[in-house]
């Protein structure tokens, strides 16, 4: 596995494209970046902000460990996972995942794999704090991102 | 042995984290989970639904059945919502 | 159909992240973006450049069909296609995509489905320029792709 | 009855359009090229392999047996490679 796996966990903003620079700049072998970026909803002005809270130090851990199974499982030039952690707005980013390799299925497939993954086997876990002032509580895991999981096996 | 708590295992536990002197007798995640929710009703809040909770040993997602032998540090928390 | 459709077929380069900022900037429903950028590859040093041809009026018509039927079959926020016309050389951008919806999988999905179907049905045509001077001919269209078009009918 | 070529079907006519005067009985897509097929060493290189060449009716995808009446431009072009 000759593929940069690069893993951040972090409370500041991520550059969608310095990421994306960083996995194909001075290259010339990638014919694909694939990235996806999930963002915090405002559930219709409902949402204040999400707090995000993670296991420092598992977090980056299980980070690298997907990414690392992604790179050995498709063949991949790159790949790169961002998640942050703290308080974040309604519209802002949560989560970015970019991978780059010489044809698209591949980057696609891992993409969403490091995705599915990262949702249930991440350790963050994310409480609303509601618009009214009232806490929201602790979103509830989802049963859909464990069945999204069961696709790869 | 080090315990860490998250999310609202943390908030019911009301630390987040502790050291505990484990009976020789409690021997896997499960057992230590049982023996936890004895220990007053914040801990019973806690683990109130045992298949609930979520467990790692050092780091690593570990099942109810994991000894717990050797573990510098265990944690429990509920299912990730991350991403 | 509420969801914007952009469609963009120019010869000088696309801005990755002003196009993810233009489907996001000001809004709090969006919770998933997915963006595909397509790279001229250069195989291993050989190839100088690509030239593409494109059938002005059909190109632009075809990827704005092909966007509204993924924001008819998917619950989009957004959706933009940019593709790149002229000499490209390796290294270089040559195709985007980039989807919003307020759940991953659709953007996937969208993102996906899109390229699938560009390959195959908007009108472009890669020629390779080789580095030795010579023309490496019209690339052939790959029954690969025909495949993965497919998969979605 | 305007026509238009891309990549090497262009390259083997000669020409990225012209118009022409197309004769009565020609009147669908595959009939169009078939006809073109007879007007010079080019054109029948161009449509040597009739099932390999795309055509489009007014920037519209169109099969070969399409009528080609009323059409204002029509495209034929390799399979695409865009992407």
């Amino acid at each position: 596995m000759d593929c940069p796996v690069t893993v951040r966990v972090q409370a500041e903003d991520f550059d969608l494209a310095a990421e994306v620079a960083a996995l194909t700049r001075g290259r010339t072998d990638v014919g694909a970046v694939v990235t996806f970026a999930g963002l915090c909803r405002g559930e219709a002005g409902t949402l204040a902000a999400l707090e995000l809270e993670h296991y420092p130090g598992m977090a980056e851990e299980e980070m690298g460990r997907v990414a690392r199974q992604a790179a050995e499982r498709w063949p991949l030039q790159g790949v790169t996972a961002i998640h942050r952690h703290g308080r974040i707005a309604p519209g802002e980013n949560i989560v970015l995942v970019v991978t780059a390799s010489a044809h698209r299925a591949a980057a696609f497939a891992a993409a969403e794999f490091l995705m599915d993954y990262l949702k249930t086997e991440a350790p963050f876990w994310k409480k609303e704090h509601r618009a009214d002032g009232t806490s929201g509580g602790w979103v509830e895991a989802k049963e859909a991102d464990d069945r999204a999981k069961e696709r790869w096996t | 042995m080090k315990l860490v708590y998250f999310a609202w295992v943390r908030e019911r536990v009301g630390k987040p984290e502790e050291t505990v002197d484990v009976p020789a007798g409690v021997t896997t995640v499960a057992e230590l989970a049982g023996w936890l929710a004895t220990r007053g009703e914040e801990y019973a809040y806690a683990f109130e639904n045992p298949d609930v909770v979520r467990a790692a040993i050092d780091k690593r997602h570990v099942r109810p059945d994991t000894p717990i032998a050797g573990a510098a540090e265990i944690a429990f928390f509920p299912p990730m919502t991350g991403g």
